[in-house]
This record gives structure tokens, C-alpha cells and sequence, in this order.
């Protein structure tokens, strides 16, 4: 991790990941999204409407996912002062926030047909959607303040607050009784056709592979616009 | 704990010096709950089925408006720096200030909130369970609030950045304090409901004002 | 005027005990590295001019070692025997417009735990009597400065760092901080004065920022 | 007029500085209209009710949220002075502030409007005329609202101030705007009630600018 | 009552229309008199030195006479070929701190209507050139204060009112405030100056605000 934070060192170990991350990710499209959309089984109750599953648990999965990794990121940059982490923590929002308004986007499709209404004011729709606002606090807050360092402090301190909301999406569900579906996973085992478990392991990785990607790609750039902008100031003052 | 006192002391002398200031506050609840009734009309089921959720917005909103000079005043004329480098710990100024702000916005809108009810033609039974959520809720408003005012302390437009920082944060008190106020009008036991909100302001008073001092720190740099 | 006589807070206890070490300091702001390499030692008795052109870093160095700012690196060491070490101040005078000049400084007195007649004293020293009862909004620039100003007379900081305090004050105003600040070096406390105008008092050190500017950490090695 | 299009530009380009201002505006509506339904409870008939009064009242706390800043950070740093000792009339300062208000918070909360009356459950017939009410009426919020900073500019506590002298005055436009959506979406002719919000935006259009511009010159003194 | 008359820009006249005329002038704050009884005029090419202890009245003075405060009584006449006669300075410079300097700067020209190359200029005469994309927020004191002074470079008023522009400045920076000064006046203007630096230019008059102080209106007769 500490080697990590060298920025030119994670500009190699990028380089390097890059590429192959790329590559797996378009394999995974390839073959998952063809298996969940055309070749997977319909459920004996739903129908073909399962198939939104095939993107929403992914995307709701990488909601959280990124959330994490903003959240961890932040803390050690506050602590260890890595700007790495922080850049990592950075890039991770907007493609959260947008992984958190697929999630939404999603399930208001799928509830039409199940529930008879897209939207319900229930625990765990309204705590995702509290945590796509979480993220565009986030955003917001970063860009809001001259010094660039200060901004990236401040959100960071508030990806940690917003971080209790995590525990109260991922319970949500056992907590309150809810309209929504309970765990695929939980402790009594796995509560979905065998059939349908290959397509959404692969879309959960191609959505996992390309959240790799972007994050490099624009860790990449943050690493070198900063750069560039120390150089000017360096020439200006 | 002195040095607390002596805090505390300050804020509120400064936001009693013109008696007007705790007036405002409260004329600020009372029109924004009257506002409603103008906007939705004045049949009574409707009013009173909603009137819960419409004290609980405006106890946000309030609270909200009013967390908007927490610190930036004492940032503005720089008593800021001066107190973080008093003897007494940033925590312990970020936890004053948290309580002066709720002596004089939450106190005094869960003394209202009865005779609001009132006007919005709540049954009367439903005073009580009020009280006591706005007594254990806004405290947490308070603490949640100051990390957000500590947070966008630098940043521009916090007028409108806050709401974005701290509304999200509000709505399990939101979703709680209203339903505590709901099933117990309705006759059933909201033990469990208010148990969560006191859980709410435990974690709050445990973590926020360390969150804030830190916030603090950051800002003044 | 009567003489400056700093009685609270500094009797019983050896003066020698109050030091300032700053070594291999250096600063960041807005991306930047504003000023490296900085050290030096300041004792009990001692004080030190802060000087250098405008943005060579006075105002940073000052805000580092009150612990407003983190350092990039180096450290910062204060060996005090009170419990309040610093008093710090400003561009800004932190007065809140709001209060009255007397409820102002005794809020700050009772703060730092001041003695009891450090209020009294600190006025008759700034001779603020004629405002005591104004609130602070309705000072002119030069008497709010003033009334800001006398917290340092409260007596119970050893160290004082001063962002160009003399800003907006008469020739008569200049001479009494001057008077405050030899009557606080003599007592064995340590002044920090970063101005552009030369102090009536001479201060023991003399620093120029322009002296440790950063220079360009430009190339490949860059890391931060 | 080049001195008009002058003033509005450099608010324009304060406040889109970066462009995550203009998002905090919508940000704030959105957030703000979504509390209410976690305050009133999913129930689909009673939210339908209520939409358009939760929303034109979000308009109006959003409206007043960002006036706070209007004049009291030019203010704050002193331009309001060389802006008052600069050529261009204060009326016309004030106009052009009042305009850009208008531009970044106004009409985005307009184009806004239909998305959040879905959320709400609103029929769709009532997205066109939510859009022209808030059309007419939200310049209206921004000159009164002028005339508010302008008056509070000197007081303390301006954040709790404002509402109590603006709302008051707020609460025609927010009768006649509801009106008027739920008469169009009941399906009846709002004509009269869309004058009515008319002539508010003219009287106003001819009134406020001056007001504000004189009390601005009282809270320089 | 105040009586205002601005004879506005008459096409060919010379400069030497420019002229401030005041007569007995007071003026009132916090329910007290400040200043009473003062006179004065000046002409092209005339400046004036503002001096007096804290709290006498000069910058409420410059206030009062730049129409930011309503006079007491007495009248205060300016006569200017200039469409924008009056260039105000206070104690805050009115920087808009999310904005880079030269945007800042740009703002104040297109208002005042400013030359095509007015802004280059006043960049070359304040030595702003290292500073121009820096938003005004990151400046130190000094640096920012240059920036707000900057104003004055743009050449369009033929009236400065500057209330203490040396704060924060350091001496080259003082010297370049003083060119500007001795330029503008050279060149036909007028120029009022509050300070309690002595300025390294002599302005060629000087009211000292102590002598104008209202005689305490103490008694039944006190009317607030
Ligand atoms: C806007 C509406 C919806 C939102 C915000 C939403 C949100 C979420 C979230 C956050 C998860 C991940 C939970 C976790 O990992 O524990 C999830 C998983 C899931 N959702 Fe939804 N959902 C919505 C609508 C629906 C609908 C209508 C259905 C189907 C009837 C549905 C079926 C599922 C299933 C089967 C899972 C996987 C369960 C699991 O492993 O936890 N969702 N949804
Ligand atoms: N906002 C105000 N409200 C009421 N009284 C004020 C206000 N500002 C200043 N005064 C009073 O007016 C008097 C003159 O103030 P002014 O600021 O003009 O003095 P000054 O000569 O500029 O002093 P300084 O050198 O300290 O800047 C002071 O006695 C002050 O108390
Ligand atoms: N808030 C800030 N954000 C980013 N950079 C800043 C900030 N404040 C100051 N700086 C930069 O730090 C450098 C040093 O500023 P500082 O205020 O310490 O200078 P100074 O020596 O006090 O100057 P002055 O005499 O003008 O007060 C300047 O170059 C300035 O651009
Ligand atoms: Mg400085
Ligand atoms: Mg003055």
C-alpha cells in the first residue's frame, strides 16, 4: 500500500494493469451481456423482466462497492496523507454515483411491472437514494473551495461521515420488512436459479473491470495534470 | 468544564443580545408552518394526516437555516483562529457551540412544536410523543449540522452547498422522528422508534464533534 | 502613562523554561512549497522580526507555528510553563461586533484563565476606558484594533506571535504596542512580530522569508 | 445597457465559476421536495394532493436560501462600496443582480419542476402548467427577495431574518401558483390565476429594483 | 440637508474643471456628531492629506464625501469632466476572491468604462504580471491589496478617496503607490489620502480632522 502512494511507481504498476484490465472487461460484456439479456433462463414468476436483474445487482453491488473505496480511500489520506488514495477516492465517485443512478434507474423499470409503481418510500430504495445524494455532496463539496487540497479534505472527511449510511442500505432489508427482494447471499444460502448465477458473475465483473479501468485512466490524469499545474506555479511565482 | 461554560456562555449572549434572535427563530417555524396550510389547502383530513411530516421538514429547515452562521461568523472576523489557539481544545469549542445552537433553535422549537400542532390540526394526543421526538432528534440535528457548517466552512455558496451536505444525513431522523410522532397517535407502541432516535444521537454526540473539530482545522488552513 | 508592568501569570516560575524551537521548517499552501529550511531557537527574553517583501511567507510562518497550518516539514517544539502558550494575532482582530469591548475582552480573559484584575489592567494599559460600553461594530479601525490588541495585555500568553499589529493605529497607539512588547520581552516572554513597518522596539532576532523561499522541486523526482 | 449586460455577467461568471454551483441549486430543490415524502409516508393519493404546494414551497426556501448571499458578500468584502461609488446607478446594480439571480436558481428550478412532479407522483397534465406558473412566478420571488437582503443587509442574524420579512410576502405568489396548477390539472381554466401572477411579476418588476436599491443605501451608512 | 450637484461630462472642457468643494460639512454616526464646521476645496493637480488620531473621522469623512454616507449638514460639490468622477478605496480592497486578478481587474474597467488597453497598464504600473490567474482568495495581504489598488491604475476617475492604501504594503510597494499618486496629481487630478503613514509623496494640502471635532453635545438637550 505504501508503495502505493508513490505516485510515479503507481504510474508504472498502471501502465501495466491497464491494458489487461481493459481487455477482460470487454470479454466480459461480450459473453455476459448476450447470456443475461438473450440465453439465460426466465424466472418461473417474473419472466423476462428477471433480466433487469442482470444490471441492476451489479450496478447496485458497485453503488456500494465504490462507496467503499471512496470511504476507505478518504481515510487514508486523512491519515497517511497518501495522495494516491485520494485520487482513487476522487475518481470513484462520479463512476459511483452513476453506478448508484443505474441501480435507481433499474429498479424503477423493474418496479413498474412487479410492485405496480416504480418508486416506494421504503428503507432501502430511500437509502440508496440518500447515498446517490451522498456522492453528489461529495462532488459538490471537492470543487467548491479555492485550494484545491482543502476541498479534497473536506470530502473526504465526508465520505467517512456518509459512511454509516452503508450498513443501513446493505441491512435495510432484514431491519425493516420490506417490499424489496432479501439477500441472494445470506446466511441460509443462495436463494436464486443455479442457471442464473454465470451471466451475473459476469456482468458483476464486467462492471467491476470497468470500474478498474476508469479509475486508472483517470488516476493517470489527475497524477499528471497535477504535475503540470505545480510546473506552472513553479514558472508564475 | 469550565472553559465549556464559558463557551456556551458566549454563543448564547451573542445570539441573546437582541431578544429578537430567539423571536426569529421561532417566527421562522411558525411561518414556514403556516405556509403549508396555504399551500395545500385547509381541508382538515388531509392537514392533519400530514401534519407530522410538515413540523419535522420545517424543524430541518430551521435548524439548517440557522447552523449557516455556526462558525462562519467567528471565521469571518477571525475569532476563529484566536479560539483554536486557545488553551481549550477544538472539540470542546465545536461541542460548545453545538449546545448553544440547540439552546436556542432546538429548545425552543420542542416548546412550539405543541401549539403548532395545533394550527395544523393534529388530535392532542399526539403532543406528547411530539415533544419527546423533537427532545431527542433535534439535539442530533444540531450535532449533525455543525459537521456540516465545519465542512463547506471555506467553501463557496455554503448556502447552498449545506443543504446538499447535511439534508441526506437528516433523513433517518426525518423517517424516525416522524414515525415515532405517527404510531404512537395511532395508538400503538413507538418504544422501538424512539429508542433508534436515541441511538441516532448517541452515535451523533460520539462522533460529530470530533468530525467537526476536524473539519475546522482543515477550513482554516 | 504609567509604566508597563506585567505582573499575572509569570511570577513564581523560572523563566527559563519558556523555548521555541523551529527546525528544517517549510510550508505548503494552494500546491506550493512557501518557504523551506526554515530554523531557529527563541528564549525566554528573546524576541524576532518577521520581515520579507509582501507574499514571501510571514503570514504563513506565523499561522504554522501557532498550529493554525500543517507543516509540510520539520517541527515545531513550544516548552511553556502555562497553560495557554500562544497568543496569536492576526489581520483580523476576532472581536465580535455584537458584544460591548469590555464583555469582548473579558470573554478572552476569562478563556485563558487570566488573573482577576487582567481585565482592568489590560484596559488601563490600552486606555479603552472611553469605549468599554460601545459594541465593537462602532470602533473605528484604529480603536478596534486597539481593543483587539489587548488581549495581549491580559498577561498570560509567554509567547505572542503578531501579524503586522500595528495596522490602522496612530503614532500614540504605535508607541503603547511597542511598550507592551518590550515590558512582555523584558518579563521573559518571546514576541514574534511579522510588519512592514519598523517597531519602536528592537527586536532581539530578525528573520527574512525572502531568505527560504522554496526553490523549484522541478523534474522527475517530484512527489507529493 | 452595456452596464447592465456588464453586472450580470461577472455574477453569472461568480456563480458558475465552477459549474458545481449551478448543480447545488437543483441539488438543494431535489433534496428538499424528496424529505417530503419521507415526512408524509409513500401513500400515492395524498402526495398527488400535495405536490404542488411541497413544490412551490421548496421553491420559495430555495429562492430564499440563495438570496442570503446576494448583496452580503459584496458586502462582506467591501465591492458593494465601489459598486455604489462606481457610474452605473444603483438601480441598475440591483436589477442585474436580480437577473442573475433569476438565470441560476429560477429557471433552473423551472426546467426542474416536471421531473420532481413525477417523483411526486403529480398527473402528467400538470407539468406544463407547474412550468408556466413557476415560469411567472419565480422572477417574482427573486425581486421581492432582493428587497429582503437589501433590507437585512446591516442586521445580525440575516439567516433567520430573511424569511420572516420575505416570506409574508411570498405567500400570494405561492396561493395564486398553486392555484393555478391544480385548477389546469383539475381540469379547469387558469386563465385568471395566471394573469393574476402576472401582474405580481409586473408590480414587482417596477417596484422592487428602487426599493432595494434604497435600502441598500441605508445598510451602507 | 446634502445637496449633491454633479455637473455630468460636458464634451471639450479642459481639466481644469475638476474640483471638489466642500463647505461646512458635518456628520453623525451611532447618534453622535463626528465632524462639524468643515470646509475646504480642492482643484486639479491638488491633493489632501487626511490625518488625525484613531477615531477622528477620516474615514468617515472620505465616506461621506464619496456618497456612502448621508452628511448632517452642509454641501459637498464635485465638478468633473469625467462621467465616472470618484475612484473609492477603503479599508477592504472588493476583491472578489473566486476570481483570478486580471478578471477582477477586467470587471472594474469594462464598468468604468476604462481605455482598450487601460487594463495592461495598470498591470505593468502595479507589477501584477506573476499573480494575474491566481484567484484573488490565495494572495497574501500585501499581494491583494496591490491587486485592489490596481483599481487606480485604470485611469478613469479624476478623484481618488483612498483610505489608508499603505496597509499590508511593503516599501517598494509603498514607493509604487506614491508614484502612482504624484502621476495622478501631476497629470490634473485630485486626490484625498487618510493615513497615518506619512506618504512619500506631499500632498499639497492637509486638514487635520482633530481640529474639526464636534464639541460634546452632552445634556438634556442629546437627541437619538
Ligand atoms: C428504485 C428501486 C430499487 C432500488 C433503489 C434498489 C436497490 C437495490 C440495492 C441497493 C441492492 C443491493 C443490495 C445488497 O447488495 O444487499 C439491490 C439488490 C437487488 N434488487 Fe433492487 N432496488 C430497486 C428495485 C428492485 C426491484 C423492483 C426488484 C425486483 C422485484 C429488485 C430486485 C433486486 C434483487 C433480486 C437484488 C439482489 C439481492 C441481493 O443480493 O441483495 N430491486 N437493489
Ligand atoms: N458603523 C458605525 N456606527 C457607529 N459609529 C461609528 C461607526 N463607525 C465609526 N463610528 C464612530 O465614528 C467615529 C469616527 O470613525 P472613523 O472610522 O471615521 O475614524 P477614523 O478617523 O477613520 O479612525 P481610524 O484611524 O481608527 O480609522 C468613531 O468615534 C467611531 O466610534
Ligand atoms: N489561502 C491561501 N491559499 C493558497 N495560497 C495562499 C493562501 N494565502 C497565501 N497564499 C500564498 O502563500 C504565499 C505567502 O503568503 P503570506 O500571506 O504568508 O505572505 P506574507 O509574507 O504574509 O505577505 P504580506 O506581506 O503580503 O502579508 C503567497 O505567495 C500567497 O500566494
Ligand atoms: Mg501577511
Ligand atoms: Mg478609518
Amino acid at each position: 500500500m505504501h508503495a502505493l502512494a508513490n505516485p510515479t511507481r503507481f504510474l508504472k504498476l498502471a501502465a501495466t494493469i491497464q491494458p489487461w484490465a481493459a481487455g477482460l472487461c470487454i470479454l466480459c460484456f461480450l459473453f455476459g451481456l448476450p447470456i443475461a439479456l438473450l440465453f439465460s433462463p426466465p424466472d418461473y414468476q417474473q419472466g423476462d423482466t428477471v433480466r433487469i436483474m442482470y444490471i441492476h445487482v451489479p450496478a447496485a453491488w458497485m453503488g456500494l462497492f465504490c462507496y467503499g473505496v471512496m470511504a476507505a480511500g478518504s481515510a487514508s489520506y486523512l491519515i497517511w496523507r497518501h495522495p494516491v488514495a485520494n485520487m482513487i477516492a476522487k475518481s470513484s465517485a462520479p463512476i459511483g454515483a452513476m453506478f448508484t443512478a443505474l441501480c435507481l434507474l433499474t429498479g424503477m423499470l423493474w418496479g413498474q411491472p412487479m410492485w405496480g409503481t416504480p418508486w416506494v418510500w421504503d428503507a432501502r430504495l430511500t437509502s440508496m437514494l440518500v447515498l446517490f445524494f451522498l456522492y453528489l455532496g461529495y462532488i459538490a463539496l471537492g470543487g467548491a473551495f479555492d485550494s484545491p487540497e482543502q476541498g479534497d479534505k473536506a470530502a473526504a472527511i465526508l465520505a467517512l461521515v456518509g459512511s454509516v449510511n452503508l450498513p443501513i442500505i446493505k441491512f435495510s432489508v432484514d431491519w425493516w420488512n420490506s417490499l424489496h427482494q432479501p439477500s441472494i447471499f445470506s446466511m441460509a444460502g443462495i436463494s436464486v436459479d443455479a442457471a442464473m448465477l454465470p451471466p451475473l458473475f459476469l456482468m458483476v465483473g464486467a462492471f467491476q473491470l470497468y470500474y478498474v479501468v476508469v479509475v486508472l485512466m483517470s488516476v493517470r490524469a489527475q497524477v499528471l495534470t497535477a504535475k503540470i499545474r505545480a510546473a506552472k506555479l513553479m514558472r508564475t511565482t | 468544564m469550565n472553559t465549556f461554560f464559558i463557551l456556551v456562555g458566549r454563543d448564547l449572549r451573542l445570539s441573546v443580545r437582541h431578544r429578537a434572535d430567539t423571536v426569529m427563530v421561532a417566527g421562522f417555524f411558525a411561518i414556514t408552518v403556516i405556509l403549508f396550510p396555504f399551500g395545500i389547502g385547509p381541508e382538515p383530513g388531509i392537514l392533519e394526516r400530514v401534519g407530522a411530516g410538515i413540523i419535522w421538514v420545517t424543524a430541518l429547515l430551521a435548524s439548517l437555516l440557522s447552523l449557516d452562521h455556526l462558525f462562519s461568523d467567528d471565521e469571518q472576523d477571525g475569532a476563529l483562529d484566536l479560539l483554536l489557539t486557545s488553551p481549550a481544545a477544538p472539540t470542546l469549542v465545536v461541542a460548545a457551540k453545538i449546545v448553544a445552537h440547540w439552546l436556542t433553535t432546538g429548545l425552543p422549537l420542542t416548546l412550539l412544536a405543541p401549539i403548532l400542532g395545533v394550527t395544523l390540526q393534529m388530535p392532542v394526543g399526539s403532543a406528547a410523543p411530539m415533544m419527546t421526538a423533537l427532545l431527542i432528534g433535534t439535539p442530533t440535528l444540531s450535532l449533525i449540522g455543525a459537521v456540516g457548517a465545519a465542512l463547506t466552512l471555506g467553501a463557496r455558496r455554503r448556502g447552498i452547498l449545506m443543504p446538499l451536505v447535511v439534508l441526506p444525513l437528516y433523513i433517518p431522523i426525518l423517517i424516525f422522528g416522524v414515525g415515532a410522532i405517527d404510531t404512537t397517535s395511532m395508538g400503538f407502541d413507538a418504544g422501538g422508534l424512539f429508542t433508534v432516535l436515541g441511538g441516532f444521537l448517541l452515535i451523533a454526540a460520539a462522533l460529530c464533534p470530533w468530525a467537526a473539530a476536524a473539519a475546522l482545522k482543515i477550513a482554516s488552513e | 502613562m504609567t509604566g508597563f508592568a506585567m505582573v499575572p501569570a509569570m511570577s513564581n516560575q523560572t523563566q527559563s523554561s519558556v523555548t521555541l524551537n523551529v527546525s528544517n521548517l517549510s510550508a505548503r499552501r494552494g500546491g506550493r512549497t512557501i518557504f523551506e529550511g526554515l530554523s531557529f531557537e527563541l528564549q525566554n527574553g528573546q524576541s524576532m522580526a518577521v520581515v520579507g517583501p509582501n507574499g514571501s511567507g510571514k503570514s504563513t510562518l506565523l499561522r504554522v507555528l501557532a498550529g493554525l497550518l500543517r507543516s509540510e516539514t520539520g517541527t515545531v517544539q513550544i516548552n511553556s510553563y502555562n497553560t495557554q502558550d500562544i497568543c496569536f494575532s492576526g489581520h483580523r482582530d476576532g472581536l465580535k461586533g455584537a458584544l460591548t469591548v469590555h464583555e469582548n475582552l473579558t470573554f478572552w480573559a476569562n478563556l485563558y484563565s487570566a488573573a482577576e484584575n487582567a481585565v482592568e489592567t489590560a484596559i488601563s494599559l490600552m486606555a479603552l476606558e472611553a469605549v468599554l460600553d460601545m459594541p465593537a461594530d462602532m470602533l473605528s479601525a484604529g480603536w478596534r484594533r486597539r481593543a483587539g490588541l489587548a488581549r495581549l495585555a491580559l498577561g498570560t500568553a509567554s509567547i505572542w506571535m503578531l501579524d503586522e499589529p500595528y495596522t490602522a493605529l496612530d503614532t500614540e497607539n504605535v508607541t503603547r504596542i511597542d511598550n507592551l512588547l518590550s515590558a512582555h520581552v523584558e518579563s521573559g516572554g518571546i514576541a514574534l512580530l511579522a510588519t512592514h513597518q519598523a517597531p519602536g522596539f528592537t527586536p532581539t532576532q530578525r528573520i527574512d522569508m525572502a531568505n527560504y523561499r522554496a526553490k523549484a522541486p522541478e523534474g522527475p523526482e517530484m512527489d507529493w
